[in-house]
């Protein structure tokens, strides 16, 4: 132990205003990282899931727009599909 | 050769491997932080001709060191990304550049508030210092160009660009700033590079670098996780995350509100 | 083949072309192998294969927002996919195209949204870079000029032309790049029909055919009706997605 | 393909005072550059550089506008330093380069800009020829339009500023060598902030820390040249940061490029 008493230990030997400065600008700014660091990836994860809300939204709205229109939603041809296999193995023959 | 990687290439994967990673880190820093600066403070003795100032150098050097070990460690991830089209190193790559940047700046602050009772100026146009400063600025131009892109992937092959042109210049910088610096003025002894440092001095140096680089490790960590669910947002799994966490901080918020309207289901229970 | 991806998101319709003979039938130029497009987060398009032979007209369809030109711009080589590879064909020779950047080039002419022509050289001088820099003839810039209703323009600084006669100045290195037979086989055209009048747009789907008769190939997006017949046009349609 | 076109509305419509008023020769790029349609590497650098100077030329803002700065900030530095000669001749080699780093990023701007505006640039990288050919002709036609402008008037600058008269040939020689690495390296910037709006303030966050070196060794050279002393390994050393950024930075402009247009 370096020092005697705790008033010395703050004073540091009349640098205390530099050192603490230091120590007390170091510990702010790391705890200013952590806490950011944190709430970044907080935000992260609600900008995700608003997106989806969103999304879910709009996949909703285009459907209604269909049916105002009559239209169904675009199935999916699989026989369509299973054609254009078809046509492209016979076209790399 | 790298077999034992291919997992880790894996975004999900690697997102929980980090997250398992990080408390322990976190509390092997704490540990080390607390013995080696506790030590700092109390028991190593005072420079013979700085006194308590010296005290300092604890953070100083440690933050100093690190903060361009951080810049090295991001331009080798952006090599990687860019040769190899490694998507991971991008994102920890990004999850770097802040906390260099914060430390480079915490070299600066407490290289200032040393050198104001030792040169008797907050500033000098030393040359550790003004490369250090330089520093600063690479890394803020990197975070700005990151911040600039909309598309994640975009703004990480950009600012992977940028830091493998400033590692190449940092050498050279540093050099020419040194250069600059003996010919602009008698050289300024620093204290700092003297090879007689005692052990008592020693030792509490080391531990302090050894707990700065842990902390170092887990808030990449932190970071690294963040970055990843970002770029990865529109996989299944993310946005399941998403969608939970959002659900039980709702029902953090719902149980210390006691509920009214939010969520019935709640309430009733 | 994995197709059970592909399947939810591309609705191939595919219809032989029968004008070609036999052997250009089944050359193909231009092919993709499961690419994948993430812009900003989302997801537009996922494991999409696709193979584009000599002779195709192929129309990439879909609403705002589907990726049409994310794709062209992917099979140009100009934007890097998120994941797949875009191959091009030498001599049957299947290659990456960013392994020899250079001749994929030779084999490829894309016009995006801009025309790529500066205000400040006259249309003729435009055309006759556009062409250099891309190792084409510039012996008929005057007639290509022609071609596309700008004679009579050569001298004007391409500041005091309109942005359709931009385009046309643009468009007008197809005249010169289709009567070569090797090179500039693979068209890739975003919009091209964009500020065109009508008897322009006759003119460039002449033009279309012929190339794809002499063995190359047209990819292109656009929102008009073509009057290409049926069995002439490829289609694929691109559907919106929302994540 | 034949005449199947017929001529319509357009022809109509042409301004026939626009023909008029445009003096300009037809082709004054080169009819044909090539005949046997495989452009040379050589050719292809040449075509850019004459395509990028004429335009430079018929748009003389971009030449003068660069050069006006330069002179009036070097202006600005006795107005407020003061008369001195003694002093202004201390710091003229300061004032003129750090002059010469601004007007050089106020014009690097148009280096890429104009080109992603209209398209031209991804006609350019579709091109047969290799980005390093066209980027490395673009970076020379650059410092020709600003470069060698400010090496130019340097002198006049310097006798305004009463430098040391024996290091005029130091200000020259470096700023002969020192000012195509600024191109150089404000290309990176440039390339990479050219798919950005609001590029102009990051360019400079991202190109003046990579200037530091050829300002402090260009000016130690001129300090140096002033007390009679060799310069040479200064020079040698701005040399060296030439020739390492001649290699290194069109593959990085290259790189760059790719990424802003994607």
């Amino acid at each position: 132990m370096q020092f005697h008493s705790f008033a010395e230990f703050i004073n540091m030997g009349g640098y205390a205003f530099y050192v603490w400065l230091s120590y007390g600008v170091s510990a702010a700014l790391i705890v200013y990282l952590l806490l950011s660091s944190i709430s970044h990836n907080k935000t992260v994860l609600q900008q995700i899931a608003m997106r989806q809300k969103r999304e879910q939204k709009l996949r909703q709205a285009a459907e209604i727009n269909m049916k105002k229109q009559g239209l169904t939603e675009p199935e999916i041809n699989d026989e369509i599909i299973t054609a254009a296999v078809q046509q492209s193995t016979k076209d790399n023959t | 050769m790298f077999k034992w990687l291919h997992p880790y290439a894996n975004p999900e994967v690697s997102y929980n491997f980090c997250g398992k990673l990080q408390p322990w880190l976190f509390r092997i820093s704490t540990i080390f932080l607390v013995i080696g600066l506790v030590w700092a403070l109390l028991f190593a003795p005072a420079d013979y001709q700085q006194g308590d100032s010296f005290r300092i150098f604890y953070i100083h050097v440690p933050a100093a060191i690190l903060a361009m070990g951080i810049y090295f460690a991001m331009a080798s991830a952006a090599l990687a990304s860019l040769v190899w089209q490694f998507k991971l190193a991008d994102a920890s790559a990004a999850a770097m550049a802040p906390i260099g940047a914060v430390f480079t700046a915490i070299a600066l602050i407490t290289g200032a508030a040393w050198g104001k009772p030792m040169w008797g100026t907050w500033w000098i146009w030393d040359a550790r210092l003004t490369s250090e400063l330089i520093l600063l600025f690479l890394y803020l131009g990197v975070i700005a160009l990151h911040n600039a892109f909309e598309d994640k992937n975009l703004a990480g092959k950009a600012a992977g660009i940028l830091s493998l042109v400033g590692v190449i210049n940092l050498p050279i910088i540093h050099y020419s700033v040194e250069w600059w610096n003996t010919l602009h003025q008698g050289a300024t002894v620093s204290k700092l590079g003297a090879p007689s440092m005692s052990a008592v001095m020693y030792w509490p140096f080391l531990i302090c670098l050894l707990g700065f680089s842990f902390l170092i490790a887990a808030l990449v960590c932190l970071r690294f996780r963040t970055e990843v669910l970002a770029r990865n947002s529109m996989r299944p799994w993310v946005r399941e995350l998403a969608i939970n966490s959002l659900r039980s901080e709702q029902q953090i918020s719902c149980n210390s509100q006691q509920c009214h309207s939010n969520n019935p289901n709640q309430g009733t229970k | 083949m994995s197709y059970d991806l592909t399947i939810n998101i591309i609705k191939l319709t595919l219809t032989v072309v029968i004008i070609l003979p036999v052997a250009q039938l089944t050359t193909p130029l231009l092919s993709a192998n499961n690419l994948t497009c993430i812009r900003e987060e989302r997801i537009l398009f996922e494991q999409l294969n696709l193979q584009i032979n000599a002779g195709d007209i192929v129309q990439i369809e879909g609403p705002n927002g589907a990726g049409k030109t994310s794709l062209l711009r992917i099979l140009a080589g100009l934007s890097e996919p998120y994941d797949g590879q875009v191959y091009f064909y030498d001599n049957q020779h299947k290659q990456a195209i960013h392994d020899d950047g250079e001749l994929f080039h030779q084999k490829l002419v894309y016009l995006g949204h801009l025309p790529g022509v500066k205000g400040e050289m006259s249309a003729a001088e435009n055309l006759t870079f556009n062409l250099a820099l891309h190792g084409l003839n510039t012996n008929s810039v005057d007639a290509n000029l022609n071609e596309v209703n700008l004679l009579g323009f050569e001298d004007s600084l391409a500041s005091h032309l309109s942005a359709g006669q931009h385009r046309r100045i643009a468009l007008a290195r197809l005249f010169a790049a289709q009567t070569l037979a090797e090179k500039a086989k693979i068209w890739i055209l975003d919009e091209p029909f964009t500020a065109i009048d009508k008897q322009g747009v006759a003119n460039l789907e002449h033009l279309f055919l012929q190339h794809a008769q002499q063995g190359g190939c047209v990819i292109l997006t656009t929102h008009q009706d073509l009057t290409i017949a049926k069995d002439n046009l490829k289609k694929i349609t691109l559907a919106y997605r929302f994540y | 393909m034949t005449q199947a076109s017929p001529r319509s509305i357009d022809k109509k419509t042409i301004d026939k005072k626009t023909i008029e008023k445009s003096t300009l020769k037809q082709n004054a790029l080169p009819p044909s550059i090539n005949h046997n349609n495989k452009l040379s590497y050589r050719g292809a650098f040449n075509l850019v550089v004459k395509r990028d100077l004429t335009i430079a030329l018929r748009h003389k803002d971009d030449i003068l506008n660069p050069l006006l700065f330069f002179i009036i900030v070097v202006t600005l530095f006795p107005l407020g330093i003061g008369p001195e000669a003694s002093t202004l001749s201390r710091i003229a080699p300061g004032i003129i380069w750090v002059a010469a780093l601004l007007a050089t990023l106020l014009s690097l701007d148009r280096l890429f800009k104009a080109d992603h505006g209209d398209g031209s640039l991804e006609q350019m990288l579709l091109s047969p020829h290799p980005v390093f050919v066209l980027v490395l002709a673009k970076i020379v036609a650059h410092w020709l339009i600003t470069g060698l402008p400010l090496l130019i008037v340097a002198p006049l600058l310097a006798v305004l500023l009463h430098l040391n008269e024996q290091s005029y040939g130091a200000l020259m020689l470096t700023l002969l060598l020192g000012t195509p690495v600024l191109s150089l390296l404000g290309a990176i910037g440039v390339a990479l902030t050219v798919g950005i709006k609001k590029g102009g303030v990051l360019l400079s966050l991202l190109v003046l820390p990579l200037y530091i070196p050829v300002l402090i060794f260009a000016t130690s050279a001129i300090d140096t040249a002033a007390l009679g002393l060799p310069y040479g390994g200064q020079l040698a050393i701005i040399a060296a940061l030439f020739f390492g950024s001649l290699t290194l930075a069109p593959f990085a402009v290259g790189a760059a490029l790719k990424v802003s247009t994607n």
